[in-house]
């Protein structure tokens, strides 16, 4: 696939919601507090624009810290379960655990411990991709060939050779798959987070919107955080694809 | 009996017990309706519901909120509003040597952005304090910014948040009533979709005699009340339910509430928050409180359904 | 668990006893019974046997990477080791490739070389000295799956001859190898054995190359394997092609081949059961 | 290690981070605090049993119902992703937009689309599980060994009998792994449509505890998820060590 | 593309002006280049070359797994065929065993036959019944990692006889085995060619192995992999293990050997490039 189908696909596909959604609204007469048309949302958004950057930019700040401690501590983590053992034995149930409460349990823990500031955010959006990438990390890590181990093995590598040497490469597909994943993720972890309570970002931008029936900046915002998510999408994607060279 | 429902402005607790009180007690059976009761939450907006026809009723905001809904053209009109004073105030611990809201000059005060921070400015304006003299963050959730003192003034909700701090034993603080200078945001709006209006008048007019029964038995009997709340919506802590009702009912008793009756529009404040929104440029001059309060169904309430 | 150090031995590696049961109940499965085997300091010794007779299970017990069941000794440079203590000190090629499938040739050749620590760009030069002879040259670049079966194995070879040790632990290393790049193969596996003196097992399914490259040829019975007969070939070497042809060769090849048909009809008419 | 010395060995972990939680509270948290006590969670939990119980319940089938849809909807499209690659760069681009989208900012849309009912909190727990699923069921499914595939074909099998007998066991330790994601995702989706205007539920309960500042409450819904997600996920794992066995080999 | 039939061909499989290159600029690679070949029916028919010459990529053209480049031509039954109307119609082993690791073993034998259709129970009883046959009596219910290298190779043999079709295409089916298991297996093969009058296509290293088997033994090229002999072996069947002592027999093999070390000298030569 070239270069010019992997942009004209998702754009072609872009244009098909864009019809759907201006034909629904002729068709089924949706009034536009419940789906404004296209051109108001961009006029919306061209308005306020300085405003929404703003709160981009907090937010993807927010996102990225969060996205970039959790990766690497769910790396660590990963690493460290197959390192050793007992430990995985001892400390899985608590990981799971602690995983399992949906990241919006936290978020009163949070922002009360944490405050309404970034750091509440960054923890959360860090709990939220860190679980993605630590459940494909583990599945990758674990799924290696133990024929392969023991040959490292054999030629006197310790542990630490064998996960840098064998499992991490071939972990790699398994690994970028949970971090393409996890960044979307991050952004909208990072969204929700601030509706429950922030001093700025998109998501406070929309909940406030939504509050004072703002609606067009609601979607003027979420069209921001979408478009600014799809493109970092595709950079992590393009970054994928470049992991799996041998194949 | 007739279906409709009505949209909450937050999860169920005591500052709706009128409507389940209504629905348990068999006030809107009795007028020919089966209501359902829809609780809200983070993220849900009642004049959005309302508007696009999910919902037929909805208790609302503040009348700030209807009038900026009117200002986008939402076809929805008011027919009653619960309080008849502003639910808001701000508390300042008395060490911070803030005396009065001129004091919050260069101080960081956080307020709710949902149509609260209006009044704040409003009260501001009364001391001539501009909205770049001093620092105006948002405030969610918790009051434990204000407690572990990151925040100099915070507001509170009378029926919620002051309850919230009394219970957890915060001790030398000052409370700065809204009213008490003057500023008085009427809030809680009860709104139906003009749609309804237009077809089906009778369903207003029986929802409306319904709900203000309700409410009039729910301020009379506070713990049966709030019984019948906890029973929709289990897990709440009572003790905190009672608070929020023994103060709702204040706030709705107030003023007009007790001459003319619960869910009386008081159009004279009305008119002056309307003025105070023009005058800072957050509404369009056009929307007229005329438009958006529709008083003919509350004035047709039976005064003993009303009338404290 | 080393022991003390037993001089009377000049042995690089004495297995005493091993045996080694796979699973349990219906599926148990003992694929070694009581192994007794040494390997003298400088000795080639071939190791044949019946498919499924435990010879790879054998290997992998005397490089450290599986533990024998409890009972038996391994002993190696004349002291007494546990197995794992092996690990890193036997030049061990599996009877699969397992090459690294993101790896290219040159970088699966280095594998070990880089686990001992060597900088990359000198194990890299040390490999490529030997592509050329390997019959690999231009393929330094290639991803194993780009390499024929015969490739995959001789980059395995290359990757096992650069991690040099004293005792060498081949698993059929020429099975997937022509006659002729077989012959050159052997050729200069006896060259390294003889100019630095390592000792190895060794591991084949023909006869010829046992006889033609061992000191010794041991024959393993049918599962479970056991040593069944250990044959010392007295041919001198250097060991011309047609020492093939010659009567001592034949005559051990037939003693073999007799001890080792008896063994693997054992694996068909054990079949019944 | 036995099977018994692995438990004791959790469970004194589990046993051990409570005493330390219970300790730490005791000694800097007051009745307010962010983190109370193990013991002040728990009393609330006594206190609050039968509401917990009807919130989990609520919670749980709104979690299991979302996630079958997602699961199955997510394991549709990565197949038919991976068999028509064509629908892939036409769709997979669309799937990833809809997953920019923060739905909880679309409260409003969600009421007037899917109601009040169970229905709404199932679609959005739907809506949070399925693109992971996807997203490893085509991954796993591309990623099989190609000279079984040439096997298999040299048999005549059809794209059929490829897919049931050769690429879909090879990609179940992927599909597997995304399916542990997805029951939390879909856990998460429940509690936030409960968000939507609700009564019941674990989702409702913890916005009530958490504008209360009632902390214990807090906690022992936490828990609570806890409990259920870890569960959820205990279901899964198992599963997935039972049937899922086999990694890859070279 | 199915073309007219040609009456006056009697054979199952016909080659012409086949090639094959791999990759592209620096790292191109003519694996086959104008390989013309024919197995005539029932046709029994040993491939022999030296490691990397192209063996394998000839037969995944053959079996209809890969594409030649343009411009040969592939006939089956007499009539033109583009490679992927092959598919199914030829048995096919390839070099690795390729076994599915959640399968057990008899699950891995009745592939071919649960693809073609038949019922698990009868595929079972069938596989069941060549287990002892192939020494892998008492190991259907193990998994492929379970086994030995040898058992792995005779599950993949049952899973390719299973698959009965006229033209066997078969690489290194015996790579693994010891020389008497190799020894049944052979005797096996030619039985069941005999019987159903099969094909058969069959590579191997072991020159006596071709000359044993063969109708006739040809010689690839060092690749680029071309056909440089092909030679009639006119010993009387059944042949008698013996016969590989016999004159004529040692005759053709050192004319194989001499051609196959020409061309395998060259993979080393070339080597310096
Ligand atoms: N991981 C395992 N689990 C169960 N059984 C095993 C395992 N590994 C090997 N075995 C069994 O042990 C026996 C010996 O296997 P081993 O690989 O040592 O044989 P081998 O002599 O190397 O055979 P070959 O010549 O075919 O490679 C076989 O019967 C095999 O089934
Ligand atoms: N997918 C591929 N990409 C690039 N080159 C390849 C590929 N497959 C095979 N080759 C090259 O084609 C040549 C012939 O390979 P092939 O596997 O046909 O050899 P072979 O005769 O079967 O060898 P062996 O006896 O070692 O199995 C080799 O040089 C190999 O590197
Ligand atoms: C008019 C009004 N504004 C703010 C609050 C305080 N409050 C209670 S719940 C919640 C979250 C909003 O969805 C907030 C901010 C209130 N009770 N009423
Ligand atoms: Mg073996
Ligand atoms: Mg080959």
């Amino acid at each position: 696939m070239n270069a010019l189908s992997r942009i004209a696909y998702p754009i072609a596909g872009l244009l098909v919601i864009a019809f759907v959604w201006e034909a629904s609204i002729l068709v089924f007469r949706i009034p536009t507090f419940v789906l404004p048309s296209i051109p108001s949302i961009a006029v919306a958004l061209w308005n306020d624009l300085p405003a929404l950057l703003a709160g981009l930019r907090v937010t993807l700040y927010e996102a990225g810290s969060g996205y970039v401690l959790g990766g690497v501590a769910a790396i660590v983590l990963a690493l460290v379960f197959v390192l050793m053992p007992l430990v995985e034995r001892a400390a899985m149930p608590i990981v799971v655990a602690v995983n399992s409460v949906p990241v919006v349990a936290y978020a009163p823990v949070a922002l009360v411990a944490l405050g309404m500031g970034s750091a509440s955010k960054i923890a959360m959006v860090a709990l939220a991709a860190g679980f993605a990438v630590f459940v494909n990390a583990m599945n990758g890590l674990k799924a290696v060939d133990p024929a392969a181990v023991n040959l490292l093995r054999s030629f006197g590598a310790g542990p630490l050779r064998t996960i840098w040497t064998l499992r991490l490469p071939a972990a790699l597909p398994a690994i970028a798959s949970g971090l393409r994943v996890a960044i979307v993720r991050s952004i909208i972890i990072a969204i929700v987070a601030e509706m429950l309570g922030a001093y700025a970002g998109l998501g406070q931008i929309i909940y406030l919107a939504t509050q004072q029936v703002d609606f067009l900046r609601v979607w003027a915002a979420i069209v921001l955080a979408s478009a600014a998510s799809m493109a970092i999408y595709g950079l992590f994607a393009w970054i994928d694809r470049r992991l799996v060279w041998w194949k | 009996a007739e279906a409709v429902s009505v949209r909450l402005k937050w999860v169920a607790q005591a500052q709706f017990a009128g409507f389940y009180v209504a629905k348990e007690k068999g006030f809107y059976t009795a007028e020919g309706l089966d209501v359902t009761v829809n609780p809200g939450g983070p993220n849900l907006n009642g004049e959005t519901l309302v508007a696009s026809g999910a919902d037929h009723f909805a208790l609302a905001g503040g009348i700030e909120n209807l009038l900026a809904s009117r200002a986008k053209n939402l076809p929805i009109t008011g027919i009653a509003m619960m309080l008849q004073r502003t639910p808001s105030a701000y508390v300042a611990f008395n060490d911070s040597g803030i005396k009065s809201p001129k004091d919050f000059k260069g101080k960081k005060v956080s307020t709710f952005f949902t149509g609260a921070h209006n009044t704040l400015y409003a009260v501001l304006s009364k001391f001539d304090v501009g909205a770049n003299d001093l620092s105006v963050v948002p405030q969610a959730v918790s009051m434990a910014p204000f407690i572990d003192r990151q925040i100099d003034v915070a507001t509170v909700m009378l029926f919620n948040e002051l309850n919230v701090l009394k219970a957890r034993g915060v001790k030398d603080f000052t409370v700065f009533r809204a009213e008490d200078y003057g500023v008085s945001f009427p809030s809680d709006t009860l709104i139906v979709n003009e749609k309804l209006i237009a077809e089906r008048p009778k369903t207003v007019q029986a929802f409306l005699n319904g709900s203000m029964r309700g409410w009039k038995y729910a301020a009379a009997n506070q713990e049966e009340a709030v019984d019948i709340v906890m029973k929709a919506a289990s897990g709440l802590d009572r003790n905190h339910q009672l608070g929020m009702l023994a103060e709702y009912s204040k706030l709705m008793v107030a003023d007009l509430g007790t001459s003319q009756g619960i869910g009386a529009i008081d159009t004279a404040k009305l008119e002056a928050v309307r003025q105070s929104l023009v005058d800072r440029k957050v509404l369009d001059a056009n929307v007229k409180i005329g438009s958006a309060l529709e008083p003919k169904f509350w004035n047709a309430v039976p005064v003993e359904y009303k009338k404290p | 668990m080393q022991g003390m150090t037993d001089p009377a031995s000049d042995a690089i590696i004495e297995l005493a006893g091993i045996s080694r049961t796979f699973g349990g109940g219906a599926d148990r499965v003992v694929a070694i019974d009581g192994v007794d085997l040494r390997v003298g300091r400088g000795e080639f010794v071939t190791l044949v046997g019946p498919s499924g007779c435990g010879k790879s299970t054998l290997f992998n017990i005397a490089a450290g990477l599986a533990d024998a069941d409890p009972g038996g000794e391994i002993r190696f440079g004349g002291q007494r080791h546990a197995g794992r203590d092996l690990l890193g000190r036997v030049s061990f090629m599996p009877q699969r490739d397992l090459l690294l499938p993101w790896r290219r040739v040159i970088d699966n050749a280095i594998l070990a070389l880089e686990v001992e620590g060597m900088r990359r760009a000198e194990a890299r030069a040390k490999a490529l000295a030997m592509m050329p002879e390997f019959g690999l040259a231009g393929f330094e670049r290639h991803y194993p799956h780009q390499l024929s079966g015969g490739m995959r194995q001789r980059v395995a070879l290359i990757r096992t001859f650069l991690f040099e040790r004293d005792l060498m632990l081949l698993d059929e290393p020429f099975g997937a190898l022509d006659a002729l790049t077989r012959t050159m193969m052997q050729r200069w596996l006896l060259d390294v054995w003889q100019r630095h003196r390592r000792s190895i097992l060794f591991i084949t399914h023909d006869v010829d190359e046992a006889i033609f490259l061992g000191d010794r040829v041991v024959v393993m019975t049918a599962r479970p394997g056991r040593i069944k007969m250990d044959v010392a070939v007295d041919l001198p070497r250097p060991r011309p092609a047609h020492v093939a042809t010659s009567a001592d060769f034949l005559r051990i090849k037939s003693t073999l081949l007799d001890a080792i048909e008896e063994e693997s009809m054992k694996s068909f008419t054990m079949a019944g059961h | 290690m036995t099977r018994g010395g692995i438990l004791a060995l959790q469970t004194a972990t589990i046993l051990g981070c409570l005493a330390v939680w219970e300790a730490a509270a005791r000694i800097w948290g007051g009745p307010y605090s962010v983190m109370p006590a193990v013991s002040a969670v728990l009393a609330d939990m006594v206190v609050n049993h039968a509401a917990l119980a009807r919130g989990i319940l609520r919670t749980l089938t709104e979690t299991v119902l979302g996630f079958a849809a997602g699961a199955a909807f997510g394991f549709l499209a990565g197949a038919a992703f991976a068999q028509f690659r064509l629908l892939e760069r036409l769709l997979l681009p669309l799937l990833v937009v809809s997953q920019t989208v923060p739905v909880i900012a679309f409260g409003a849309l969600v009421v007037i689309w899917f109601g009040n009912g169970i229905l709404s909190k199932v679609v959005i727990a739907f809506y949070l599980t399925f693109f992971p699923v996807t997203v490893n069921t085509l991954r796993g499914l591309m990623s099989v060994d190609p000279q079984r595939v040439d096997l298999m074909r040299s048999f005549g099998a059809s794209a059929w009998t490829l897919f049931w007998r050769l690429r879909l066991p090879f990609a179940l330790p992927a599909i597997m792994a995304s399916l542990l994601l997805g029951v939390s995702l879909s856990l998460v989706g429940a509690i936030v449509g409960e968000w939507f205007g609700d009564t019941v539920g674990l989702g409702i309960m913890l916005v009530q505890a958490m504008y209360a500042e009632n902390m214990p409450r807090l906690w022992s819904i936490v828990v609570a998820c806890g409990v259920l997600g870890a569960g959820l996920y205990g279901i899964l794992a198992a599963i997935e060590r039972r049937f899922v066995w086999w990694g890859r080999e070279l």
